[in-house]
């Protein structure tokens, strides 16, 4: 009897305690600065060099490049950029091997869509996303 | 006034009074287990460092159950193919008649009493028994096997926990002298039984705890072993015909432990002037209340632990109480 | 910038198709390594002249057949046929790997070094055989299994012709050594440049060309370690190379590992000393097949069972005094492609010691006794080999499909896998 | 004339209390089980398969998605592989990280293996309160990874961030905490009679049966064998630390309930110490090539995860790509027992039973 009366005031004494739930929705869940969230995606930076397309574990992204317009300057510039947030598993090396930075990491998370279709994010949508921004993107 | 009516001769206007009546104590009864869900919840939430239902009906989520209900009424009313569709209809009605049944036995205050029946303790016992007929029924008539599972252990644990909770209050009986709860009430002016009858209302609660299916007794629908037990096939307005009964029987049981231990109405000395009713409610709050903390605190009884403590120990200490408190009543006599 | 105009003369000539190709082949992320590693092998081809090491190499090849690759290998030996008896056509290819290089940014500097030298080579030759090229080209994309194929298939065409091999064939050598070296030295991190660079140097440096020789060769020796038949023929004539050579840290092959200890004993070399000691004190002589310190995995000693003592010998291990292995830590199995391996890790909580026992087992019939009845933790394990490998485990109680169900088609861990799909 | 029958019960693949998609198929006699088939396989996401195409940086991902309760350990023990076989040293500072990540993790995963355990016993609140301090963990290792769950925190030579500033500090707040909830633990379940009545001698099984059923970590320690990869084969800088090997020797829930909570403890223990130790400055990656590739041949390591043995085999033949691999997980094995240990308990101590054998399905199912 000892044992369950000790139960019951360890339960009742946390009757007045403190409580430590978030109140999620309503407002929004502090994340610290390193927190995986969605992409950004910066395309005047891209310099098409695949890495990132070959590194993704999951291969979620797509993309495609064209030639610089400016004909004086070398290399390409970004055509289309895609990723495939259905499979997409946030584990940030794409952003770990971008040499110029151009896709990093924002700390949204909410990705809730009503069809999976909206779930392919295209690159004007990666470049609009762009709140919350990861300030420190390597180590 | 409801023992003037009682006297009075049949007719259709007094039958339309009682079923006037009858719907009110319904409404005030279908308010308890509304706000019990919810107390119960947020008492449960508190002492787990949550805030509970806060989302419908301000900040204390009081229209929490009732949108809960609602939804439960809009549910569709699934019934398994292979289920015996006549008992599964009617089970959730056994199971819930008999609880709003007890209840017209209970006084509430010395003035606000359904029926005042002379056997009003025996009939309570009698007819709270009927409700896991029906439970055994529906968990049957489910046609699955956890609910089968469930409703066998609900029948062992009725028949093993009624035989100690009636006889934890034979001492009670024996002190006030009779099985009106008016009476025994009464009895209780000089001092309430749960300080002459300590081991009796020790069994008796733990026997109701029992009867109630409740945390730690809560084995025919334990959830993590029988996911849902006995009601585990029924949804929507069936499913809360099951949750209204138990709900009510809660309801039922913690009156009833109010007026056998706690003085039912009576004030504590020199705070008379607190209306009965006021009285009433705060014991049985404060019964209901321990009801949910245990279930914020303990952890399930193994269904073999519950037969034998239900026979091996609770049995044989009621049996025990008899016998003590005869034996000081004719000691006391003596003197 | 001197091969510019070459280039140009060499496209119009001999590159028109190659080009197109390995433009497409650009895109394919991870193929400039082992591209770079195929022209080596195929340059150092098609410096043999003689017929002869064709048709060695293609009875190697042969050997190493599995029943899935008909196709590809066929084409394979093909393209080393003509090779052979045509320089052109691997001077072409090689040419058609440059030119895929050169596409790529790092690299620009060191790759067109190469590509000039190449380019030099390539003047000389006829037009380029279209065939072969494509041929070639289509080998190419079938990275690893050419890739080792390619590896034993120059090792054998090497040691056959050691003499021949002269040092004067640079490039070569260059290239075996560039392999050797990445392959020998992963831990001084052999990147892309460097091994272009170590291409480069070793071209002008012919005087090192005979000792990369010695290293290739020794490689092939290890390589061919997991062959059973190729190490017939490596093994007798580059053994005792091999074991100068004493690469400790391409011991995956048996061959070097008896060298690597006694070049640095391991602590646990008394262990596995005793284990074999006690072994073949009371089952004989011929229970094991090999016995090594596997010294990339924390030293552990390692036997390696006949297949048909493997019972034995695991009974031996649980039950014996000395020995006392109780737990079984981990049961696998791993498909080789020339044969099945199960690996079991063995631990004796009395003498706290660990041991590996790994037996082969034919790949066509993987058939082994189960190890349930003597570590009833080996139960599950041995059903996921089943499920995953197709390894049928006799005796064992309860042997199902324990991950995928039984309507499952194909183990999907085998290296010749096809996804079994009832729509398509 | 009564007749009695058998009946077969499907418990899963969804129920509450097989912690995951796992089902058991039980024969029971009433309520009294007479023949338990563990099914699995319903999670299975063929991250060995997968591996073979899959550079040994894009596997880590993959890996804290097996044992998800701790992560990290898994991180852990496919960078080992690859370093034992590459002969890399870490740097102190990262293996100092590793380890304070490593043993937070491990703490987590008892916490949610207490609550889980209890919530099967039917208790609902040590669920929440083991959550509660879950939760600072889970916050603290977000902060130094940047997910709450899929850590992808280790790197093949080191890790990939340094520890955020005041983050140490942070850790070093979390002990003296934990140590109390512990008592509160203790106040809440170890003494209440009711849960003693449920797990004393529930699910007991010898000391030479554990060892012949291949079982690791907690459920081996419950039966007296003195047994701690940390201790006993240590690896990365486990043995600066000074901690015990907590083992019971009546092997039934009730001493594995116990092993957990003391490991709490006990890995409280070896964070204060690493915190104390941690060096002030230092590289967190060691000098590693820009693409991994382990060197031809092969390598099983083994560590200590929260659940038991989590080994890591690779066969590699020089590529960037793992030739096989192949985890030991811990989970797979301990649940092999199951069948044994089920034959004659009643589906009450079934729940027990599999709540003390504290498996993780994304493990059992690999």
């Amino acid at each position: 009897m000892l044992g369950l009366a000790k139960g019951l005031s360890y339960t009742l004494k946390n009757l007045t305690r403190k409580k430590v739930t978030y109140d999620y929705p309503n407002e929004p869940l502090p994340v610290p600065d390193r927190f995986r969230g969605i992409q950004k995606f910066y395309p005047e930076k891209c310099i098409v060099c695949n890495q990132c397309a070959n590194i993704c574990p999951t291969e979620c992204i797509q993309l495609t490049g064209k030639k610089h317009p400016d004909p004086n300057k070398k290399g390409k510039i970004i055509d289309t950029y895609d990723i495939n947030f259905e499979i997409c598993i946030l584990c940030d090396l794409c952003t770990e091997v971008c040499p110029t930075e151009a896709i990093i990491m924002t700390n949204n998370f909410e990705l809730a869509e009503y069809s999976r279709d909206e779930l392919f994010k295209n690159l004007e949508w990666l470049d609009e996303n762009d709140e919350n921004i990861r300030k420190v993107n390597k180590a | 006034m409801v023992e003037d009516l009682l006297h009075s001769s049949a007719g259709w206007l007094n039958f339309g009074i009682f079923f006037l009546l009858a719907v009110v104590l319904l409404l005030v009864v279908l308010g308890f287990v509304t706000y019990a869900i919810l107390a119960e919840r947020k008492v449960m939430g508190y002492m787990q460092m949550r805030h509970g239902p806060n989302q419908v009906g301000g900040r204390w989520g009081l229209l929490q159950t009732v949108a809960d209900v609602l939804k439960l009424l809009l549910k569709e009313d699934v019934i398994p193919k292979l289920a015996d569709r006549p008992l599964f209809i009617i089970a959730p009605v056994i199971a819930f008649a008999p609880a709003f049944m007890v209840l017209a036995t209970i006084p509430f205050t010395d003035k606000f009493q359904f029926a005042d029946i002379g056997v009003g303790l025996l009939y309570y016992i009698a007819v709270s028994g009927i409700t896991t007929v029906g439970i055994v029924t529906g968990a049957w008539a489910s046609n699955n096997k956890y609910a089968l599972l469930g409703g066998m252990r609900a029948a062992a644990q009725m028949i093993s926990y009624e035989i100690p909770l009636i006889m934890s209050v034979v001492g009670v009986v024996l002190l006030s002298g009779s099985l009106n709860l008016n009476d025994i009430v009464e009895a209780q002016k000089n001092g309430w039984f749960i300080v002459w009858q300590p081991i009796g209302f020790i069994v008796f609660f733990i026997a109701a705890v029992a009867e109630l299916n409740r945390v730690p007794f809560d084995l025919p629908e334990a959830e993590s072993e029988l996911i849902a037990g006995f009601h585990i096939e029924y949804s929507g307005f069936r499913w809360a015909f099951f949750m209204l009964a138990e709900y009510v029987y809660f309801f039922a049981m913690a009156a009833l432990i109010t007026v056998l231990f706690l003085g039912g109405w009576l004030p504590l000395p020199f705070l008379g002037f607190i209306p009965g009713a006021v009285w009433f409610a705060l014991k049985f709050t404060a019964v209901v209340f321990i009801l949910l903390w245990f279930r914020s605190t303990f952890p399930r009884v193994r269904a073999d632990q519950l037969m034998e403590f239900g026979w091996k120990v609770l049995l044989p200490i009621a049996l025990a109480n008899i016998f003590l408190t005869a034996l000081i009543m004719e000691l006391v006599k003596l003197f | 910038m001197s091969g510019e105009k070459d280039l140009e003369q060499l496209k119009k000539e001999a590159a028109a198709k190659a080009k197109a190709a390995a433009l497409a082949k650009m895109k394919e992320k991870e193929q400039v390594e082992s591209k770079e590693e195929t022209a080596a092998a195929d340059l150092d081809i098609a410096k043999q002249k003689a017929a002869a090491a064709a048709k060695a190499k293609a009875a190697a090849l042969a050997k190493m057949k599995e029943k899935e690759q008909v196709e590809s290998k066929e084409e394979t030996v093909a393209a080393d046929l003509d090779i052979a008896k045509q320089k052109a056509a691997a001077a072409a290819k090689a040419k058609a790997a440059v030119l895929a290089k050169m596409k790529e940014k790092e690299q620009v500097e060191s790759k067109e070094e190469t590509a000039a030298a190449d380019l030099d080579i390539a003047k000389q030759k006829a037009a380029a055989a279209a065939k072969a090229k494509a041929a070639a080209l289509a080998k190419m994309k079938e990275k690893e299994q050419v890739e080792s194929k390619e590896e034993t298939a120059a090792a054998d065409l090497d040691i056959a012709k050691q003499k021949a091999a002269a040092a004067a064939k640079a490039k070569a050598a260059a290239a075996a050594k560039a392999k050797a070296a990445a392959l020998a030295k992963q831990s001084d991190a052999a990147g892309d440049d460097e091994k272009a660079k170590a291409i480069a140097a070793a071209k002008a440096k012919a005087a090192a060309a005979a000792k990369a020789k010695a290293v290739a060769s020794a490689k092939a020796g290890g390589g061919a370690g997991d062959d059973e038949k190729a190490k017939a023929i490596a093994a007798a004539k580059a053994k005792a190379a091999a074991a100068a050579a004493a690469k400790a840290k391409a011991a995956g092959g048996k061959v070097e590992a008896e060298p690597a200890e006694e070049s640095k004993p391991s602590p646990n070399q008394p262990y596995l000393d005793k284990y074999v000691k006690v072994i073949e004190e009371n089952l004989g002589q011929d229970v094991l097949e090999d016995y090594y310190i596997n010294s990339l995995s924390k030293d552990v000693p390692t036997l390696v069972a006949k297949r048909e003592s493997y019972f034995k010998v695991a009974e031996f291990l649980k039950y014996n005094e000395q020995l006392g292995f109780d737990y079984l830590s981990e049961i696998h199995g791993t498909d080789f492609e020339t044969h099945m391996e199960v690996y079991v890790h063995l631990y004796s909580y009395r003498n706290r010691q660990s041991v590996a026992l790994k037996v082969k087992i034919d790949r066509n019939e993987p058939t082994i006794e189960s190890l349930q009845p003597l570590w009833a933790g080996a139960d599950w394990p041995e059903c996921e080999a089943y499920d995953l490998l197709g390894i049928r485990f006799t005796g064992h109680p309860n042997l199902h499909r324990i991950m995928l169900g039984e309507e499952w088609v194909g183990h999907p861990l085998r290296k010749d896998y096809e996804p079994y799909d009832v729509e398509v | 004339m009564i007749r009695t029958e058998e009946m077969l019960l499907n418990v899963g693949p969804q129920h509450p209390s097989t912690h995951g998609v796992f089902r058991l198929v039980v024969k029971i006699d009433g309520e009294i089980i007479t023949e338990a088939k563990p099914v699995i396989g319903y999670l299975h996401r063929g991250t060995e398969k997968l591996a073979e195409n899959l550079q040994y940086t894009q596997i880590i991902p993959y890996t804290d998605r097996m044992d998800y309760l701790s992560a990290m350990t898994n991180n852990y023990v496919i960078c080992h592989a690859v370093e034992t076989m590459m002969g890399i040293e870490i740097p102190e500072r990262a293996e100092y990280l590793r380890v304070m990540a490593m043993e937070l993790g491990r703490v987590a995963s008892h916490l949610v293996s207490w609550g889980t355990f209890l919530l099967d016993l039917g208790a609902t609140s040590p669920f929440i309160f083991a959550f509660r301090e879950r939760e600072m963990i889970i916050n603290m290792l977000n902060e130094l990874s940047g997910a709450r769950l899929t850590f992808n925190y280790m790197r093949v030579g080191g890790v990939k961030w340094d520890a955020p500033e005041g983050w140490v500090e942070k850790v070093k707040e979390f002990i003296p905490y934990m140590r109390e909830q512990l008592v509160g633990y203790h106040q809440l379940v170890t003494g209440n009679e009711i849960f003693m009545n449920r797990v004393k001698g529930v699910g007991v099984y010898s000391k030479e049966d554990a060892i012949n059923y291949s079982l690791s970590g907690p459920t081996l320690r419950c039966t007296g064998v003195k047994w701690d990869l940390r201790k006993d084969e240590p690896y990365s800088i486990y043995d600066r630390f000074d901690f015990n090997v907590v083992t019971r020797e009546e092997g039934d829930a009730w001493a594995r309930y116990h092993v957990r909570l003391e490991e709490i403890e006990e890995s409280l223990k070896i964070l204060e110490q690493a915190v104390e130790q941690f060096p002030a400055e230092g590289e967190i990656l060691a000098k590693v090539p820009k693409i991994i590739k382990a060197p031809k041949g092969e390598a099983f390591v083994r560590i200590e995860s929260p659940r038991g043995e989590i080994g890591c085999y690779i066969a590699s033949d020089g590529k960037k790509e793992p030739y096989r691999l192949k985890f030991r997980r811990p989970s797979f094995y301990n649940l092999q027992i199951l069948p044994k240990l089920l034959k004659g308990e009643n589906m009450a101590n079934m729940i027990a039973i599999l709540g003390g054998i504290d498996i993780v399905l994304g493990e059992v199912d690999g």
